[in-house]
């Protein structure tokens, strides 16, 4: 095969997924991850599962909370591997499972826009996305990136079941949206709008065209049907979700966020939440503008692509804060991004095809430098990135002195341990007040005040130790005995308010800190514990649907795709030859 | 291909208008304390008055971009350095200054002609031990067309160099081997007692104030808890007095204690239970602050301030001041307590002043009053 | 022992239990009738016992008392041996033996000799010259921990340098003998034992110092302010206050107040004091307070 | 009105097996609040310290919180439950009574309890008070699910109880013969 027939050939899907194997694995067997901001978070709640599947309620955090807070697909797995594998190495191997099925969504969404040919470089390019190295070696947002790729793989079976009316692709679509939703609730909310939108729209403009089977209206009516059996199914499978969002609103005072923040204002804002996650991709973003409003078919994943980035901007323009109102100051952005990324990446793939249809070997050079420089860049910002989670610290001896002489019977509290307070949790048996899920506190003295975890109070400004503050002063309430402090600014308020440094840890690196007149620690009463059979229904309908769709999508494979898409924009000597996923 | 170029225009120009929107509306709080980057190129706004002149300089402040913040003002003698101008925002000696975060500020003019302004700020500092309040005013003067902050700073004197005598106590406690033998090492808890306990009612809830003495003859480690009962025996709340009392007392040494109640009246508890915890734990009998000076005053804003003096009279460092003061009305009983901190630290034989407010409806009733002053020292912790 | 399940068949009426439920009642009766077990009646903690059975075939044995329970299968007509180790803990035991239906009956373990002696003493520090302020409670227990309650004679022995011994003898009730008594008029250390037989537990009370004193300070004008000390502080008998003592020095100028709070070193506490013009100053510790002292202003 | 009626009657019908359900649930709910150990304490005869009535309710709440969760050790064959309740000796005796239950696979209950106590010794220092409590219950052996020993003991036991973090623990629950 010359080197002409080479580029003007798509590229298999299973080379793609390979080269994602390739890129992430290594990385991901490092355990790259472990540092992020939140894969600590992940860990700790499927340690929950793997200990009590079917209770939710969970006491190691806030005093107690229910894990139904949070969908838990993602953790379950986690835990479910860990059995042969560990926890840490669990949470990799699903994570890596996930970044594979990633190319496979991008290629087959992209299927919907463009030619199989460009819709295989936009896969191979997704790979080497900004954002999504950023979210899984920095935030470590496990549920955001499994949501993303089930989703995108749930779309095209969208599409197909209301272009074609074919009853395997509705089967496989409710299946896998539903697992979508099990993973990660955000993704689905906003992606019924900003992905499943613009679907939509292509799916009337075929049918205006002629191109779907039946009449307009039977095409909506399919979509209808699709959209309102997936609803109704996430309804049922996040049942116990659902019923905490009502039962326990999120009346948390709003916490302050970076990706909120204007980028203009902030260079190192701008920096962590534009420049990286994007990467080489703004040098296309006048392509992806032009190229998308020049072709008909592919204005409405223009628009779903626009919308998608100024969420993504977070406070760099009024328009999420008109849109979402309060919820604005609940969420964060920089999933946004990520999104937005994905969406351009069919009319990437043109650009790539057109490219090396025009400029061969120098193309293919320049694109893969993009690539690598993107992925390269996003690593490297991890160390220089001020918001980085400050170094790990060895949190082994404040696990062995909770495990030991009956200190379990106290609760206790971390300082300045950043995400590493979510590893103690994970490995020891004592509870604590404090928590890393901020849509799960329901004690007043977090709820009140606008700021995260106590562990990070200061970086809360005076509502971050105002709320510290009020917690210490309840602590016989709570049986808070012990304090682990690893940054010395909080030491004045612990000796001012009545805590003795006890023990130090690891030459000096933390400090236990203990009040003596603290009686043992009592469970709190809460509204909020899951009766036994919500438990029942969370430990069976997430698994479920995720097992359930692994069945289908393998025991019905898709039949021959009977659809003609956008060619690219310059016709090609070499005959289109399909690969099927 | 007719419709491409008015959607591309439709996409650039929305997006402009809508990030020249964001940059008018309100900013969204960030987090506070992380060196974080300057507006990008072309946004930082210039300083064609005086208001915007001390905002560019005050958040140059906030954000610690200190070359910024040095290069843009305007110094009076050129024995201050960036270094001494740095150290007068992030305090000195591990002071309680060295541990803040300027969160806000409020500016206002106080006076203004066309050639030079007088502002005042209003700095809000996040500290370990709450939120402080600083007043400052600033001098600006006009040059060509921008504003420059005049700073006219002296820079505090270099302490010289000296030997001082440090020969203060020191207890150690060793717990025993015994392990859990029943009644092997009965070392009794310090014998400490509640002199003194006063209930008010006061504009935030219930306040539980009065004093406790160790009349042991080893340092005591001490914490007060009260609980509020009703009619029906049945208790209505209990706090305890946190930072509002000297924790390690010396032999014979008395402490003023405040307990808070918010949002609780008296005019529905019955009784109070009170419980002093006290514990055996290793201690110094330095550093000793002495209390110089004092009065009660009548501050700019009205409010009754007792202002004194605190003297470092020993041979370390004291980073973290704090001082508590009880009021007693003609009849010897504790009418209020209240506290401050001192912002920067105290090397020894220096002196540092400060002020703590009574509030209005206690000052009429004060004859008398007593200090104490609790503290954190770098080198003890 | 078997009475007890007599009673256990009568409770039953009393709980208006149905007619089929006093036959069952009476069968048992009548096996019990034929007894075929026979518990010990004066086992001691730590020593081997057995139990007698009658009858034939074999059966399973149970044990359950305070801090073991275990099974075994048996012949009836043999001895069931108890090892010493499983009567250790001193109480109540039930043995059961099972043959299809099941009898019991219940027996006590005993403590045994008295082998260690817990000794509680408070104060750790006692102020001299206090009445009925030092107290100890002693408790015989057997090798096994158990309390032995058996009536016997402890001997307190009381032991400060400079004063003769004292001690008193006293009866257990209950298995605990106690004592009352005050502290001396000097500080020091104040050596207490409690004996029984051959074993001693000693204990120590530190005497101290009481309140400070008449209460006596002197002071001059120096370049740094005013230096004021106190003469040695020292309580009602004489007694050396202990070092760390705090000694707040009051100094009124006008209207201004100073206030240090200076410890005690070597038995004198002394502070530096800083006041421009003519000034008072007083001396308190504890609920003594000292003589005043009036210096003029600075020149 | 021929279907109003069988509606009628199909709702009274539900009506009275809701309410039937409803009187055994509450009657089963008050069976089980028999259950719990009935305490009483008598301080008049203690000494040398008198024992102070904030003291005589704590230690009648901590003693019958002790015996709940010894029966409820002693049934689930678990020493969690006695976790801060008893200290020194009884708390060594309890968790060896739990762990030699597990492996014999006896299950051992205290039903129906009613403890009549007598302060006999209040420290000066008050940091022990002997108790003797005269206890009543229904003992019960099971050996897998088959009930081997039930009778209705009245046991004698001498009780330490010493101050703990925030209750009276149980030092010593010796029983004798008699007082």
């Amino acid at each position: 095969m010359t080197q002409n027939e080479s580029y003007s050939r798509p590229i298999p899907l299973l080379a793609i997924v390979l080269v994602a194997l390739a890129v992430h694995g290594p990385l991901l067997l490092m355990q790259l991850p472990s540092g992020s901001f939140d894969a600590n978070f992940h860990i700790f709640l499927a340690s929950h599962y793997a200990h009590h599947w079917f209770n939710p309620w969970n006491e190691k955090w806030f005093a107690g909370f229910s894990q139904t807070a949070y969908p838990p697909l993602t953790h379950q797995w986690i835990a479910l591997v860990s059995n042969v594998a560990g926890l840490k190495m669990a949470y990799m191997i699903v994570q890596l499972v996930a970044v594979l099925l990633l190319p496979v969504g991008v290629f087959r969404f992209a299927r919907i826009w463009v030619d199989e040919r460009s819709a295989s470089y936009a896969a191979l390019g997704s790979i080497f996305l900004g954002a999504l190295a950023f979210l899984i070696y920095q935030a470590g947002q496990l549920a955001t990136i499994t949501s993303a790729a089930l989703y995108l793989n749930a779309l095209p079976y969208f599409y197909e079941w209301s272009t074609q009316g074919s009853g395997r692709a509705l089967i496989k679509g409710i299946a896998v949206s539903w697992a979508a939703a099990a993973a990660h609730h955000v993704t689905l909310i906003f992606g019924t709008v900003l992905f499943a939108g613009p679907v939509l729209w292509v799916i009337c403009m075929d049918a205006l065209e002629g191109r779907t089977k039946g009449s307009l209206a039977g095409s909506v009516s399919r979509a209808v049907l699709f959209a309102v059996l997936v609803g109704g199914g996430v309804g049922v499978v996040l049942f116990p979700y659902w019923m905490t969002l009502i039962q326990h609103p999120i009346h948390q005072i709003p916490i302050p966020h970076d990706s909120r923040a204007n980028f203009l204002l902030n260079s190192i804002t701008a920096i962590n939440y534009f420049v990286i996650p994007y990467g080489a991709l703004i040098l296309a973003l006048p392509f992806i503008v032009i190229r998308g409003a020049s072709v008909r078919r592919l204005r409405p994943l223009l628009f779903g692509f626009w919308l998608t980035l100024i969420f993504g901007l977070g406070g760099t323009t009024p328009l999420p804060r008109w849109l979402l109102g309060r919820a604005f100051e609940v969420l964060t952005f920089e999933r946004f991004t990520f999104w937005a990324t994905l969406m351009a990446m069919p009319i990437v793939g043109l650009l790539a095809v057109e490219l090396l249809d025009r400029f061969r070997a120098k193309a293919a050079v320049a694109l893969s430098l993009a690539a690598v420089g993107t992925v390269g860049a996003a690593l490297a910002w991890l160390t220089a990135n001020p918001y980085r989670p400050a170094a790990t610290v060895n949190v082994n001896p404040v696990i062995a002195f909770l495990n030991r002489d009956g200190h379990d019977a106290y609760r206790y509290l971390t300082l300045g341990f950043g995400s590493e307070l979510a590893q103690v949790s994970t490995y020891t048996n004592a509870s604590s007040v404090d928590g890393d899920y901020n849509s799960a506190r329901l004690l007043p003295e977090m709820t009140h005040y606008g700021s995260a975890q106590l562990t990070n109070a200061k970086f809360y400004g005076s509502a971050g130790m105002a709320s510290l503050r009020a917690m210490l002063e309840h602590a016989n309430r709570y049986g808070l005995k012990y304090v682990f402090v690893h940054d010395s600014y909080y030491e004045p308020l612990l000796t001012f308010v009545g805590w003795r440094k006890t023990e130090t840890f690891d030459n000096g690196e933390i400090t236990a800190w203990s009040k003596d007149d603290v009686p043992p620690a009592h469970r709190i009463d809460s509204d909020a514990i899951p009766t036994a059979f919500m438990g029942l229904l969370w430990g069976t309908l997430p698994i479920g649907v995720s097992v359930s769709a692994i069945f289908l999508v393998l025991l019905l494979p898709a039949r021959q795709p009977s659809r003609k898409a956008i060619e690219s924009h310059r016709e090609v000597s070499e005959p289109v030859r399909d690969y099927v996923a | 291909m007719k419709r491409t170029l008015p959607i591309v225009i439709l996409i650039v120009a929305v997006t402009v208008f809508l990030m020249f929107l964001g940059l008018s509306t309100g900013r969204s709080a960030g987090t506070v304390g992380i060196a974080s980057g300057v507006a990008l190129p072309g946004f930082n706004s210039s300083a064609p008055n005086p208001e915007q002149a001390l905002n560019n300089f005050l958040l140059d402040v906030q954000r610690r971009n200190w070359d910024r913040a040095f290069s843009s003002v305007e110094r009076t003698s050129d024995t201050l350095n960036e270094q001494a101008f740095i150290q007068e925002w992030v305090g000195s000696n591990g002071g309680l200054r060295s541990f803040s975060s300027l969160e806000r500020f409020d500016t206002r003019p106080l006076h203004a002609t066309s050639s030079e302004a007088q502002m005042r700020a209003r700095l809000h500092w996040s500290t370990p031990v709450g939120p402080v309040e600083d007043v400052r005013d600033f001098h600006l003067a006009h040059r060509g067309d921008t504003w420059k902050v005049i700073w006219d700073e002296t820079p505090k004197p270099n302490v010289p160099a000296q030997i001082v005598a440090v020969n203060y106590l020191r207890w150690d406690l060793v717990t025993g081997t015994a392990g859990e033998e029943w009644g092997a090492h009965n070392v009794d808890a310090p014998n400490v007692r509640i002199v003194s306990m006063n209930a008010v009612d006061s504009a935030e809830g219930a306040v539980v104030m009065g004093e406790v003495v160790n009349e042991d003859t080893i340092p005591a480690f001490v914490n007060v808890n009260a609980t509020l009962v009703d009619g029906s025996g049945s208790a209505i709340d209990d706090e305890n007095s946190f930072d509002k009392i000297l924790h390690v007392l010396l032999p014979k040494q008395v402490t003023p204690y405040r307990i808070d109640f918010p949002h609780v009246s008296l005019s529905k508890v019955k009784n109070v239970r009170m419980d002093v915890k006290a514990t055996l734990v290793p201690a110094s009998s330095d550093p000793v602050i002495g209390v110089m000076n004092q009065k009660l005053e009548t501050d700019a804003q009205g409010h009754s301030v007792l202002h004194g003096e605190l003297l470092n009279e020993s041979g370390q460092t004291v980073n973290i001041p704090h001082v508590i003061a009880s009021f007693y009305d003609n009849s010897g009983k504790v009418v209020w307590v209240s506290d401050g901190y001192v912002e920067q630290a105290m090397v020894p034989q220096s002196t540092e002043s400060f002020a703590v407010e009574i509030p209005q409806s206690v000052a009429g009733k004060v004859q008398n009053f007593h200090v104490v002053v609790n503290q954190y020292s770098l080198q003890e912790s | 022992m078997s009475s007890s399940i007599n009673t256990a068949c009568k409770s039953h009426k009393v709980h208006g239990a149905l007619v089929a439920g006093v036959f069952i009642c009476l069968a048992m009766v009548a096996v019990a009738q034929e007894a075929p077990l026979h518990v010990p009646s004066n086992a001691v903690a730590g020593q081997a016992a057995s139990i007698a059975t009658t009858g034939g075939g074999s059966a399973t044995f149970y044990l359950v008392g305070p801090s073991i329970s275990f099974k075994q299968d048996v012949e009836l007509g043999q001895n069931i041996d108890l090892t010493a180790k499983e009567l250790q803990t001193s109480g109540d035991y039930v043995a059961v033996l099972c043959t299809g239906t099941c009898s019991s009956a219940r027996f006590f373990v005993v403590p045994g000799k008295a082998a260690a002696l817990t000794f509680l003493v408070h104060p750790s520090r006692a102020p001299v010259g206090l009445n009925d302020v030092i107290n100890g409670v002693a408790f015989p227990f057997d090798q096994f921990h158990n309390l032995v309650l058996a009536p016997a004679t402890v001997q307190f022995e009381l032991t400060a340098k400079g004063s003769a011994p004292t001690s008193r003898r006293v009866q257990t009730h209950d298995g605990i003998a106690w004592f009352r008594t005050s502290s001396g008029k000097s500080a020091g250390a104040l050596q207490i034992s409690a004996s029984l037989s051959d074993l001693v537990a000693r204990r120590v009370v530190q005497q101290v110092a009481s309140d400070p004193c008449n209460l006596r300070i002197k002071g001059q004008r120096t370049a740094k302010g005013i230096l004021v000390e106190t003469e040695p502080v020292r309580d009602c008998s004489g007694n050396p206050v202990p070092d760390g003592t705090i000694v707040t020095f009051t100094a009124k100028d006008g209207h201004e107040v100073s206030f240090v709070d200076a410890p005690v070193k070597q038995d004198i506490a002394r502070a530096t004091m800083v006041a421009k013009g003519p000034v008072v100053v007083s001396a308190a510790s504890g609920v003594a307070t000292g003589n005043e002292l009036r210096l003029g202003g600075k020149e | 009105m021929k279907t109003d009626f069988r509606y009628m009657e199909h709702h009274s019908q539900v009506r009275v097996i809701a309410t039937i359900v409803l009187v055994l649930l509450s009657s089963s709910a008050l069976f089980a609040a028999d259950n719990s150990p009935q305490v009483t304490l008598d301080a008049s005869k203690a000494g040398p310290r008198s024992v102070e009535v904030l003291t005589q309710r704590a230690i009648v709440r901590d003693y019958k919180f002790a015996w709940t969760n010894l029966d409820a050790a002693l049934e689930s064959n678990s020493a969690s439950p006695l976790n801060g309740l008893f200290a020194g000796t009884a708390n060594d005796w309890l968790r060896q009574a739990v762990s030699s239950q597990q492996r014999s696979g006896i299950i051992s209950r205290y039903l129906n309890q009613r403890h009549k106590l007598d302060a006999i010794f209040y420290a000066p220092a008050g940091d022990v008070i002997e108790l003797h409590d005269t206890a009543e219950y229904d003992f019960e052996i099971h050996d897998g699910g088959k009930t081997i020993h039930n009778d209705h003991a009245i046991v004698h036991y001498v009780v330490l109880m010493t101050p703990g973090a925030d209750r009276w623990v149980v030092r010593q629950l010796q029983a004798v013969p008699q007082f």
